[in-house]
């Protein structure tokens, strides 16, 4: 018994000098970067813009003081930023740490915005690569690229409706799931399909939107001319074009689309949508379609996926044929012609909607393989099940054969639900019975 | 260089070391010879490898 | 000994086993089978269960006419006390190795996981202690502990797999045969040793007397930890595609991290933690004490407590020997994980195959005298 | 000294040869062995048992002694016994103890006599009216009998009171004397009587203090020894149930009862817990406290190993379980042996309530358990080591509360649980009518105004204020005392290495736990060291009918409690009838 207690006494000796709580960080002395933003640096490799939360300013708990709340016009107290130039972004976060009294901590960093032409370029792939290493970078960080520079749009960011600054990022980037405009192309997935052999990776768009004053809104902006349309639908924009003026001005609307680590083109708004409905990820959304009967006239429906798609791919001459099948379920939302849709119509318009999807998804296939040569849709990962090892899929080269591709698109669009209206009654007036300009 | 952590390791070794052939030579008495030559060289390793990190690998 | 009078049943038995086997899937068993297998790693872990239960059954069966005995005394009744030393000191220096250097990666595993400052001996020494205090109780506190707490990690694992789903990919398994048939079927062979824990088995024979009880608790555990090895093999490929599949350390920990289940039920990997760490002090302490046991056995030694402190010095003092965690690993790998099986099956039917026609022969002398 | 020193290093640094003890393990009964079922008839085949003297409820410590007991050495010559009783009793010096000289009348002869007792211990009209009074009137009276001896004779004809022992030895007088009997000497007779007159002064019957439930009986436990076994024959009624009477202490003789159900309870349990009370050797016992560790296997097992309760309902449904129940004059709580980490945390409500409700229980109380013993830890190791768990709103929460703090949050946590203990056990020691304000000290001034003053942060008042409440849902209070004491070893292991520490601590602890036992049964049973329906009836609860067997680890007699159909109601009659068959024939 004594020499067991001896033993142990010793051990604890042992223990005491060795211990010192070497990785004990208490929460109070780290400050918690919620996102971060590269660009390419005037005077060293990296610009690195980071954000991070402020929590006395939060106004949280029975703390006094900190003052929350209030807060200057326009300006958010809940988060703080610094912009630095350096070589990598460890090397960044050393520098930071100079000036910050607190710790840098990384762990529940939300988002990470490069600048477009940091992903042009390609040095955007190699820095997801690099820090994927490091364990404080979670896998689920958004990842996104920034039209123009990330260091504007985090600046441009001051939630001022959510005490908890990290909180408005996350909402923000999983609510493609109501909106259908971007994608919430976590880190993870980005680098996944990086290294694919059968997908291409795409990261979701953000910008900011300079306009101070409704007068300098312009159709030429949207990408509405391209498709013909005299007015943009609610989708034919991109980050930092909406028309729209107001407190927040960062947006984040459509995809940029990678080839290898290269960032090759955008996809506005509807054709996120698409991008959205081919892969099957697609939640729910109110979309706009021109109305069949009456022309200038729209019709707007709750737009929901029913089903997981169904692709058909076959080699035809070596090329591939790639044929989607995507079923819709849509609700009414809004008949602005006033016409009987519901009941009389609804063949008309669901075949008209049929169409209409059918074409916009087919031109951004088209658009994929021709323009981006980037198979975004991951077809090839449908199309590896025919090989028996992995050798002969890689000397398939799948990647490659993808910009020959030709597709056929089939939709299918059910209206379920009309709202609370069944059917349209005529406007009364004294002329009698008004017919909808 | 030896440290204070460094000094109170060697004690416990030596300590060790000492427990183990003492239990060697009890196991000598009741003639399992093969047995307590067994447990010097175990004894002996004990206190030679743990040395040997301690003052060359490290 | 006076260990000899304990007798646990078949679970416990059983939970030991799983135990056992089961651990290197928190190490880089999913990787290595990726890696091996490509995008077939899964069909590569179903084929080596398969045989490794073939296996077993043909060694139960040998081993029915030697009920309760365990390797060591197969050794003396081939070659008398020359047989069974030269049998304990290749199962010695088999399982110091391995357990030495599992201990490593484990506290390598921890210091990357969570303490990424602390030195890596201040981590190894909480290992060392469990191990120390799980010797010191003995192998039937040891089994009782598996008892109650692998239903706890197998639990813990399924939450893994399970909270990963949305993660699935079916086509990240295509194509179906990956690196081959020949890689998969043939070289692949040698991967059974990942079964190589299974000389826990046939080490405590003696502690489990019936070759009923052998039998069906070999099976049981064989069958469950082939479902775990498979199942973390196939979750593993699901989620990461096979290139990438093979970049990354740690393989069940980055399916932990990715766990995400709205805004506050992620970044859960740390709980994890828990669940390996303590099956990992539960297969260190069982192996520590197989080593102290082992030992004393051999050299007939009547306590083996002595030997507790002295053992748990040098193992300590083997597992800092690689210089790094890239070459803790690929000791493992290369040398445990595609040797191993040259004891743990190798050996046994050997021993088997003669002791069983020495028992014949004297039978038939027997016989002749009469 | 030297020597001394020498020899203590020696111990130090060289093996010594361990005394092997043979550990005590339940044995399995004969019946178990041969063949795993238990059989029904059991009870009426029994008495191939050795015969057990035990029988009789009111049957005094002395007796068992009686047949070799010391020599007599009761004189038959008065003076010199009483002498002897002053000598004893310090008589004069003693104010208590009354020494009555008076004269009794037999066969027309005058005999000198005088009784002794303690004034307090006694009850004065039972003295005076049933003992005084016959011997110095009634026994003028004409009786028409010839005994042989004034001793018989004053037996059975003249004293009227109904427990009344005859000793040879004055030392057995004495301890007769000494727990509230009445010693008579009379005059050529060499031996003496003790009429049992116990009068003093105790507690009635009333509702248990620590062990309360809603449903269920509300008796708890007194401080009288046969008022407490009464209680427990009331609820049982079994004449099975065994009492056996011991006494330990050597200057205390306190009496004990061991009780135990004869044809249930394994007769190498009861064997070993009689072994462990015979061979105690102390002066004084006050509490059963002082004599659960006496006999408990391990001192250094912060949890206990022994069941303490107050309530006679509980305590039958041990025996009824199989297990002993040891009994103590003087103390409310009896003792229940063997018992298991899972046992501790049932309430006996959960076998009043119904089934659905009583699972709730049990896991609001596994739950208990978890936060007592981990909750500080888990927080000192999730902020120290883990921030990323945290959900990010809760984390700048906790960032926000504690910026203003000075101390780590392991100082921080320690201040705030020792205070909290402070709380607690003043709470226990102040007088009661100035208890509440305590409450309104501890709530105002450790939770409103340490977060004022920013020692503390509002969130960890919370942490503190649930692991009391945690460690109050455990129904056992000695259990919620050891998981305290673990706790503060969990806040300095996740102090140190976070998580990893956290499980090293509870790897050392299972173990710890798995390798002990309780009377032989392992001590986590149900699970480590798995039996059969562990998890089924032990950790959760069936519905009661369903409840058919004893714990497969207490190694019980019968092992059945009820047959397989217990509700005749649900079946027809002639199935109940054959199922019992069954059972009978298995």
């Amino acid at each position: 018994m004594k020499r067991t207690a001896a033993f142990l006494l010793m051990l604890a000796a042992t223990c005491t000098l060795l211990s010192g709580c070497y990785d004990g960080k208490e929460i109070d002395d780290q400050t918690y970067v919620i996102a971060i933003g590269l660009d390419k640096g005037e005077t060293n490799k990296l610009r690195m813009t980071l954000q991070y939360a402020i929590p006395l300013a939060m106004g949280s708990s029975g703390v006094s003081g900190g003052g929350g709340g209030g807060g200057g016009e326009g300006e958010s107290k809940s988060i703080g930023s610094m912009t630095l130039e350096c070589p990598s972004v460890y090397s960044g976060l050393n520098m930071v740490n100079n000036s910050v009294g607190k710790q840098v901590n990384l762990s529940h960093a939300k988002v990470m915005v490069f600048s477009e032409d940091l992903a042009k370029d390609g040095r955007m792939v190699m820095l997801t690569r690099a820090i994927t290493r490091g364990k404080e970078f979670r896998p689920n960080m958004v990842v996104a690229v920034s039209r123009g520079s990330a260091e504007d749009y985090l600046k441009s960011i001051k939630p001022r409706q959510e005490a908890d600054p990290s909180k408005y990022y996350e909402l923000k980037f999983s609510g493609y799931k109501y909106t259908g405009f971007i994608d919430q192309t976590q880190l993870h997935d980005f680098f996944i399909k990086e290294e694919s052999t059968g997908a291409q990776a795409v990261a979701a768009l953000v910008g900011v939107n300079t306009k101070n004053s409704t007068k300098e809104f312009s159709v030429g902006e949207s990408s509405a001319p391209q498709k013909n349309r005299p007015v943009p639908f609610e989708g034919d924009y991109l980050a930092g074009n909406l028309p729209k003026v107001g407190d927040i001005k960062g947006e984040a609307m459509g995809l940029a689309v990678f080839n290898g680590p290269k960032m090759v083109g955008e996809l506005d708004g509807e054709e996120s949508t698409h991008y959205l409905m081919v892969t099957g990820k697609y939640g729910h959304a109110y979309v706009t379609f021109p109305d069949p009967i009456k022309k200038d006239f729209y019709i707007v429906v709750n737009l929901k996926q029913s089903r997981r798609p169904t692709y058909k791919i076959k080699l035809v001459d070596g090329k591939p044929n790639i044929k989607v099948e995507i079923k819709l379920e849509a609700d009414y939302m809004s008949i602005q012609s006033g016409i009987n849709y519901e009941s009389e119509y609804n063949d008309i318009f669901e075949r008209s909607a049929e169409k209409y999807l059918e074409e916009g998804i087919k031109r951004l296939l088209n658009r994929t393989s021709a323009e981006f040569h980037s198979d975004i849709f991951g077809f090839g990962n449908q199309y590896k099940s025919r090989f028996l090892t992995w050798d002969q899929w890689k000397n398939f080269q799948w990647l490659d054969r993808y910009k020959n591709s030709t597709f056929e698109v089939a939709v299918d669009v059910k209206v379920r639900r009309t709202g609370l209206t069944i059917r349209n009654a005529p406007i009364q007036g004294s002329e009698g019975e008004v017919q909808s300009p | 260089m030896i440290t204070v952590d460094m000094l109170v390791a060697f004690i416990i070794l030596v300590w060790v070391f000492v427990y183990t052939v003492s239990y060697g030579v009890w196991t000598w008495k009741k003639k399992n010879r093969l047995g307590a030559v067994m447990i010097f060289l175990l004894a002996l390793s004990a206190l030679a490898l743990p040395l040997y990190t301690m003052l060359f690998r490290y | 000994m006076q260990e000899s009078k304990i007798v646990f049943g078949k679970w416990e038995t059983a939970a030991l086993l799983i135990n056992a086997l089961n651990v290197q899937v928190f190490l880089n068993f999913p990787r290595t089978m990726a890696e091996r297998g490509g995008t077939a790693g899964w069909i590569l872990a179903a084929y080596i269960s398969v045989l490794a239960f073939l296996l077993f059954l043909l060694i139960s069966r040998l081993y029915s006419r030697f009920e309760g005995k365990d390797l060591l005394d197969l050794g003396e009744y081939i070659g008398g006390s020359a047989g069974r030393i030269i049998v304990g000191i290749i199962i010695l220096i088999h399982i110091t190795f391995i357990i030495s250097i599992i201990l490593r990666e484990f506290a390598e595993d921890m210091k990357v996981i969570s303490l990424p400052a602390s030195p890596i001996s201040f981590v190894i020494l909480f290992f060392l202690s469990g191990m120390i205090a799980g010797a010191y109780a003995g192998i039937e506190a040891i089994v009782r502990f598996h008892a109650f707490i692998v239903p706890i990690i197998l639990a813990g694992y399924l939450i893994i797999i399970g909270g990963v789903a949305p993660y699935y990919n079916i086509s990240n398994i295509m194509p179906i045969l990956g690196n081959g048939a020949y890689a998969i079927f043939g070289s692949g062979f040698f991967r059974i040793s990942s079964f190589s824990g299974l000389i826990a088995l046939f080490l405590l024979f003696p502690f489990i007397k019936t070759g009923k009880n052998f039998k069906s608790a070999g099976s049981l555990a064989i069958g469950i930890s082939s479902g775990v090895l498979i199942t973390s093999a196939l979750t593993f490929l699901l989620v990461f595609p096979y290139p990438s599949a093979i970049e990354g350390f740690l393989p069940i920990f980055q399916l932990a991290r990715l766990i995400n289940y709205g805004r506050f039920f992620q970044r859960v990997e740390s709980i994890f933690v828990m669940i390996w760490a303590i099956a990992a002090l539960l297969y260190l302490s069982m192996g520590f004490f197989l080593i102290v046991y082992v030992f004393s056995k051999t050299f007939r030694l009547e306590y083996y407590r002595p030997l507790i402190i002295p053992m748990a010095i040098i193992v300590f003092a083997i597992s800092l020997w690689p210089k790094n965690l890239m070459s803790a690993i690929a000791m493992e790998t290369v040398y445990f994980r595609s040797a191993a099986w040259a004891v743990t099956f190798g050996m046994t039917l050997l021993l088997l195959l003669v002791a069983g026609a020495m028992k014949k022969r004297n039978h038939r002398k027997e016989g002749d005298r009469k | 000294m030297l020597a001394n020193f020498r020899k203590t290093l020696a111990r130090l640094f060289t093996f010594e040869e361990p005394k092997t003890k043979e550990r005590f393990i339940l044995k399995e009964t004969e019946e178990e062995m041969a063949e795993g079922g238990q059989k029904e008839q059991d009870k009426k085949v029994e008495p191939r048992k050795k015969k057990n003297e035990g029988l009789q409820l009111n049957k005094k410590s002395g007796e068992n002694e009686e047949n070799k007991g010391p020599k007599p050495d009761i004189s038959k010559a008065l003076s010199e016994n009483m002498e002897r009783i002053k000598d004893i009793y310090s008589i004069p010096t003693n104010g208590d103890a009354v020494l009555r000289e008076f004269d009794l009348v037999v066969k027309n002869k005058v005999i000198p006599a005088f009784m002794v007792f303690f004034d307090g211990m006694t009850d004065r009209k039972v003295i005076n009216d049933d003992i005084l009074q016959p011997l110095m009137l009634l026994s003028n009276l004409d009786i028409k009998s010839d005994e042989k001896s004034i001793a018989d004779y004053i037996r059975s004809h003249i004293l009227p009171h109904n427990q009344l022992k005859e000793f040879k030895a004055i030392e057995q007088v004495v301890q007769g004397v000494n727990f509230g009997g009445c010693g008579i000497f009379i005059d050529g007779v060499d031996s003496a009587f003790v009429a049992d007159v116990k009068g003093w002064e105790h507690r009635a019957v009333e509702r248990p203090n620590t062990e309360q439930t809603i449903r269920g009986p509300q008796e708890g436990f007194t401080e009288l020894l046969r008022a407490n076994t009464a209680l427990i024959r009331k609820i049982l009624n079994d004449e099975d149930l065994i009492a056996e009477s011991l006494t330990i202490g050597r200057r205390s003789r306190t009496p004990c009862s061991m009780m135990y159900i004869k044809d249930i309870t394994n007769d190498s349990l009861v064997k070993e817990v009689r072994r462990r009370l015979k061979s105690i050797k102390v002066d004084y016992l006050f509490d059963s406290g002082e004599l659960e560790q006496l006999i408990e296997d391990s001192s250094f097992l912060p949890v206990p190993q022994i069941m303490v309760t107050e309530r006679p309902d509980k305590a039958a449904s041990m025996l009824a379980e199989g297990k002993v129940v040891v009994v103590m004059h003087g103390s409310p709580f009896a003792l229940c042996m063997p018992v298991t980490n899972n046992e501790l945390l049932h309430s006996p409500e959960d076998s009043y309530v119904r089934f659905p409700y009583a699972n709730l229980l049990r896991f609001v109380r596994i739950m208990g358990v978890f936060l007592s013993l981990l909750l500080p830890g888990l927080y000192v190791a999730i902020t120290n080591y883990h921030q990323e768990m945290i959900p990010t709103s809760l984390l700048f929460a906790i960032e926000a509360s504690r910026e203003r703090v000075p101390f780590p949050s392991v100082v921080e946590i320690l201040i705030m649980e020792i205070s909290f203990e402070l709380i607690r056990e003043a709470g226990i020691r102040i007088p009661g009518p100035i208890g509440p304000t305590l409450g309104i000290i501890g709530a105002l001034i450790l939770g409103q105004a340490a977060v004022a003053a920013n020692i503390v942060s509002p969130i960890l008042i919370i942490i503190v204020a649930v692991t009391g409440i945690g460690s109050f849902a455990i129904p056992n209070f000695a259990l919620a005392l050891g998981f305290r004491v673990l706790r503060y070893a969990y806040i300095l292991l996740g102090a140190i290495a976070g998580f990893l520490g956290i499980t090293t601590g509870l790897f050392l602890q299972g173990i710890w736990f798995v390798s002990e036992k309780s009377f032989g049964v392992p001590y986590m049973a149900p699970f480590a060291s798995k039996t059969a329906g562990g998890i089924a009836d032990q950790f959760a609860r069936p519905p009661f009918w369903k409840q058919e067997k004893r714990a497969d680890y207490m190694n019980v007699k019968d092992a059945r409690k009820q047959p397989h159909i217990s509700r005749g109601w649900k079946s027809q009659e002639g199935e109940d009838q054959k199922e019992e068959d069954d059972d009978a024939g298995k």
